[in-house]
């Protein structure tokens, strides 16, 4: 075992896979000379050329119906989107033609593709980039969509997702890059599955379920909650779609309360989907309603405070478990 | 005594002498020397290809009348030179890649009329079993990679396409169909910078039919010619006429001669029309009688048996064998596809994702 | 009273509005020469001219954002989209620039801007063509949605639309257009507010929230139901934002069952955020989990069979209503 | 001996000696009569609205680094001639819309130092009341339509303004300013045809500072010269020193005069360099410093005003005394901005939804 960062992690599945087959490539804006804007891809070009790593102009929708076109003849492209705000420019190729593919050619041409990059709120980026696109993407059907919140899900999922013959979207955060965490050494070949939550603690009074940038606030909740006699049981969910139903409802149906702590806007978002699922599935099972925790329903202000007030928060997740407990 | 005469064979000149209005010189010239073209020997097949196309379309419209036939059908009657000159031009690993306006481009590739048929009335057997439509014919083993109904939304697969040739050390060239339409949108104007930035071997035909549904394309496009387009990209590109299936299939070949030499994009108009509506549902009151009379008089099919008459190639019976013949097949594609099976119900779920994990 | 087709309903509404008020006009493709691809336009060119009725380019992104620029320096602009399949070429203009506007210029600049056009499957389309986008448009802030399923809440609706100094997307639907019913005399000024549901049935022992294409399944599940001696209640959104909590808040609350019967794909759909505030709101009124009739969750498929298989149908809301009722 | 020479008045001439290599003669002339420009007479005026500029952003620039200012800061400074000499050009009532690297906009166009640098701060007398940010400066007041962050999307916004125009025959213009790495992003493209193709009011002046982050034009546009763009709508377009404020100004000039004239757009290339990196986190190691210090020595500032020196119209003192107004300005903004309040978390909702139901 060793430390390394989500960064890290991410281009050391990006690195192993390029490695393994030739067919994976990488195609973005800035992922070649610059090595990434965020430095995802520190090392790519130098590694294996300007062939295999290249930059694109900025015509997002352009490279990634591109992307989906090699994947046609049998190429497994990973296209970075800078952030999956700029993936809006590219929506029509990303929900049209990816997911559709196999469905419209009678099952003759399925996508091996990856869309990744970072996605959801950053930092004081405004209204325009920092959309967290996970539910506009969940609701297609024929999507894959992953959300790593640490740097060994970063790695394993993402080395998954550029294996997996659909198309897959690797969502990823810039606030996490940074982030350090155990991880098998390089030698181990680390592969997690797609739709297989974590039980990041185990608790009995409530679950708290989350994903990417909610992880962290989840887990610094259940620490206090703990001191105050709490127990919360804690989910990761690693990937949206598939959704780990299974881990989900057991975990609910031990503990009969839920908080949705969601990075993204509230309406139609994941936590909807959740709630809907368990009250469907386990309704007998709960003994409070479910509650989330989003961002506000407005677009995202510039300005640090109202940016705060607008993001999930551990504060914010505490006090709906306490909600969920009637406390 | 159109524009192209000088740069084509004696069989091309005389059929342009019937020529489109207003057909600019190309920025390259065409390639002379037609004697190396692929399947030259076989032009009564151009023309068996033309008459296929045709008598499928019009079997498939009667059928569209009979409701037989669900959601959009855009039928591509007029235009057939454009699709089986270029076709003939290609080798057959070439890809081809078009909008929803597709019959044609599947059965010039190869498509059996039957798998065509079948596919229209959403049959299991159908090219794309059923599951894609008229807009949505695939045909992997042919290298049709689709019919796409989103204007221009096809174009960025083709410089995929294009790519992995590159990749792959291939000469295969991508041959992109588009409708004048496309020209205005966002995906056409990535696909292109990207496809001269990274000189990518895919062939842009855009088939110039003047109309984009109801608006004529000088209503739509800023240029008064539309191969102006290509100059804001540094790309290359030719002009033909879209209505003689000799000067398609030399204008393309032309181009797959210098992009197979030097990987690099090319953009081709065809100027043609379409005889029908835009799709079944569309009386087409936006031109006149007249205008589409005139075009009739540069109908491909008959143009090209006239040629080849004059030319001793063909001889009236030999017209009517393949022409009875066409017909047969379509009829018999029609059979073929009311008699197949649907796909059960229990496969709705079968084509969302592929199982398995790559390689 | 009277009658009229909810397509001339839609027509009247643009009629008398570009009457009452010059800054408002229509573009979109075969909006003028063609009188719309669906006729919706229909005698508008003649009677307006070409100055404010305009045909376009197929640009969706270039006119969807002509569009909101207009209505930046006070133009009021209907902008109808073919389908609203097509605008997700324009996605980034119909979700960054129209109801972003307001925050990011500290309030200066609102955008009055009216998206129209049919949206959600029609009939045999295929996979590209029959996008319901309803729960991507709903997630983001700032965007208002309406959903009319009758000729008189087609117009009420959109005239309040175009009134409206907002961005409002008006979601139609083909199947719809030819459908008659009874309306106001075209003397009577017909506006009906965004965020007021209608109820088009009572009923005591379960209620079935629907909209647009899922009202007429709805409405005969329900006739059918009650031959069977269950009275259903029948609730029409009318616009999913806002949404009419109240209304649904206090129906259920006195059947204390809920089916929502959706026309869109059904994860991070608008069924999981009913779902989800109903179990939210009033949990101890719930006598049944809440169940949810949406289209499957695949690719729409061409074939008739199968198409019909995905779609929500009458036979599966009363399938639903079953199951809430523990029958 | 720059190739603008012919076409400028005796002022221009002499700054465009020390020009851009490559500047490519413009397909539209460049109008000679420069004594009818506006605010002709205020040259003083361009050079102290330059230096307003750079000393507002080198004050915004420290301030980034002591974590002041939160989110993305995109410095202009290098390129202050381009938006100077552009907006001397214009009628107050003109409209201005850009991209994100917008203080330069907003502070050229009329909005006080104070309210860019309390926007930078987030604070609610920011002139977007700091829900912004650098990114998106608004002034409605001064016709400025913002500070625009997705590449190319405010493209077709300016076509709507321009629209508004004509729709209201008001002979206003509408300047749409926008980066090199714009120039491929299908936005564009639709808002250019759109634009020619209605004859709209709009000026696109495209800021070619060489670089769209780390990547160079030449490694994004498939073009030699990014004024072919244009030639794909058959757009008029112009090439600009966007060094010099003269040649900015009267480039900009001529082209509205026509467009006022008779509405048409204007594709202008204005080239020019930012000396800083792409955003304030950016090191900028994809250039070499030997460049970087071969374009500051055609600093828009210190050539202009070694051309009013030499011309008699500045001396020294004058120049020291404008200098330090304007540090003295940023500084004062910076104490304003700093001692602003922020908006209340009340306030948190009400700028979703204006209230009201319209006139
Ligand atoms: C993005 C998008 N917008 C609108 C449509 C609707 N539509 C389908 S075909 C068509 C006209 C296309 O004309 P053209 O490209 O000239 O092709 P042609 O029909 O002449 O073959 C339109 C507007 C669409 N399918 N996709
Ligand atoms: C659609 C989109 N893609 C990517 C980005 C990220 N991005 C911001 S600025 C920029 C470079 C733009 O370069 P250019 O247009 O030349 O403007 P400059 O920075 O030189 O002023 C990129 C890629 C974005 N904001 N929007
Ligand atoms: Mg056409
Ligand atoms: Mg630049």
């Amino acid at each position: 075992m060793r430390e390394i960062s989500y960064r890290q992690a991410l281009n050391e599945a990006m690195e192993e896979e390029m490695l393994r087959d030739p067919n994976v490539f990488l195609i973005g804006e800035e992922v070649a000379e610059y090595n990434g804007a965020y430095k995802v891809s520190q090392g790519l070009l130098e590694k294996f050329g300007p062939k295999r790593v290249l930059d694109t102009p900025i015509s997002e929708a352009g490279f990634a119906g591109l992307g989906i076109g090699a994947a046609m003849v049998g190429l497994r492209p990973i296209v970075e989107f800078m952030t999956f705000s700029f993936s809006l420019v590219a929506f029509d190729q990303v929900v049209n033609n990816a997911p559709n593919m196999l469905t419209m050619s009678g099952g003759q041409f399925n996508i091996p593709i990856v869309f990744r990059g970072p996605n959801g709120p950053a930092h004081q980026l405004g209204a325009t980039h920092s959309h967290a696109t996970e539910p506009l993407y969940s609701n297609v059907p024929g999507l894959k969509v992953a959300v790593p919140a640490t740097p060994r899900d970063a790695k394993g999922l993402l080395k998954t997702a550029i294996r997996d013959d659909n198309p897959v979207l690797v969502l990823e955060s810039e606030l996490l890059y940074n982030i350090a965490g155990p991880i098998e050494d390089k030698d181990v070949e680390l592969l997690i599955p797609l739709g297989k939550a974590e039980l990041k603690r185990k608790g009995v009074d409530v679950t708290i379920i989350c994903y990417a940038q909610t992880v962290r606030m989840a887990l610094a909740a259940a620490e206090y909650l703990a001191k105050q006699g709490i127990q919360a049981e804690v989910l990761d969910l690693r990937s949206i779609k598939p959704l780990d139903r299974e881990t989900i409802m057991s975990s609910v149906s031990k503990t009969h309360r839920c908080v949705i702590a969601e990075q993204n806007k509230p309406f139609c978002g994941v936590g909807a989907e959740i709630a809907f699922q368990l009250q469907r599935d386990i309704f007998d099972e709960l003994d409070a309603p479910i509650l989330r925790v989003a961002q506000e329903e407005v677009p995202m202000p510039y300005n640090e405070s109202l940016e705060a007030a607008v993001l999930p928060s551990q504060e914010k997740i505490i006090e709906a478990v306490y909600q969920v407990c009637y406390l | 005594m159109g524009r192209f005469d000088t740069v084509l064979d004696a069989g091309s000149q005389q059929a342009s002498a019937r020529r489109l209005d207003n057909v600019m010189p190309a920025t390259i010239p065409i390639e002379k020397d037609a004697t190396k073209l692929p399947r030259q020997e076989g032009e009564l097949h151009l023309l068996y290809q033309m008459l296929l196309i045709r008598r499928f379309e019009e079997r498939a419209s009667q059928a569209y009348q009979q409701q037989k036939i669900g959601g959009f059908c855009h039928l591509y009657i007029g235009q057939e030179a454009v699709v089986v000159g270029a076709l003939a031009a290609t080798r057959n690993d070439d890809y081809v890649i078009t909008a929803y306006r597709d019959h044609a481009h599947a059965i010039a590739r190869g498509t059996s009329l039957n798998a065509c048929m079948a596919e229209l009335l959403g049959k299991s057997t159908g090219c794309s079993r059923g599951l894609g439509g008229s807009m949505h014919f695939f045909d992997r083993a042919n290298h049709m990679y689709g019919g796409h109904a989103i204007v221009g939304g096809h174009l960025p697969l083709a410089t995929g396409l294009a790519f992995a040739s590159k990749y792959r050390a291939e000469d295969r060239c991508t041959l992109c169909f588009l409708g004048d339409g496309a020209l205005n949108q966002g995906a056409f104007h990535e696909a292109l910078n990207l496809a001269a930035l990274w000189k990518l071997p895919v062939a842009f035909i855009c088939e110039n039919n003047l109309f984009g549904m109801g608006t004529h394309v000088a209503r739509a496009a800023s240029v008064k010619e539309v191969a102006t387009r290509a100059k804001g990209y540094d790309m290359p590109s030719m002009i033909a006429n879209g209505m003689e299936v000799r000067h398609m299939r030399d204008t393309v070949y032309t181009a797959l001669q210098a992009m197979r030499k030097r990987p690099h994009p090319f953009f081709i108009e065809a100027r043609t029309y379409r005889y029908r509506g835009h799709s079944m549902s569309d009386p087409a009151t936006y031109r006149t009688k007249e205008e589409l009379e005139k075009y009739k008089q540069e109908d491909p099919i008959t143009d090209f048996k006239a040629i080849l008459l004059s030319e001793g190639k063909l001889d009236e019976t030999k017209f009517q064998e393949l022409d009875r013949e066409a017909k047969r097949l379509s009829a018999e594609a029609m059979r073929y596809a009311e008699e197949s099976p649907e796909l059960p119900l229990e496969d709705l779920h079968k084509y969302t994702f592929v199982d398995g994990t790559g390689k």
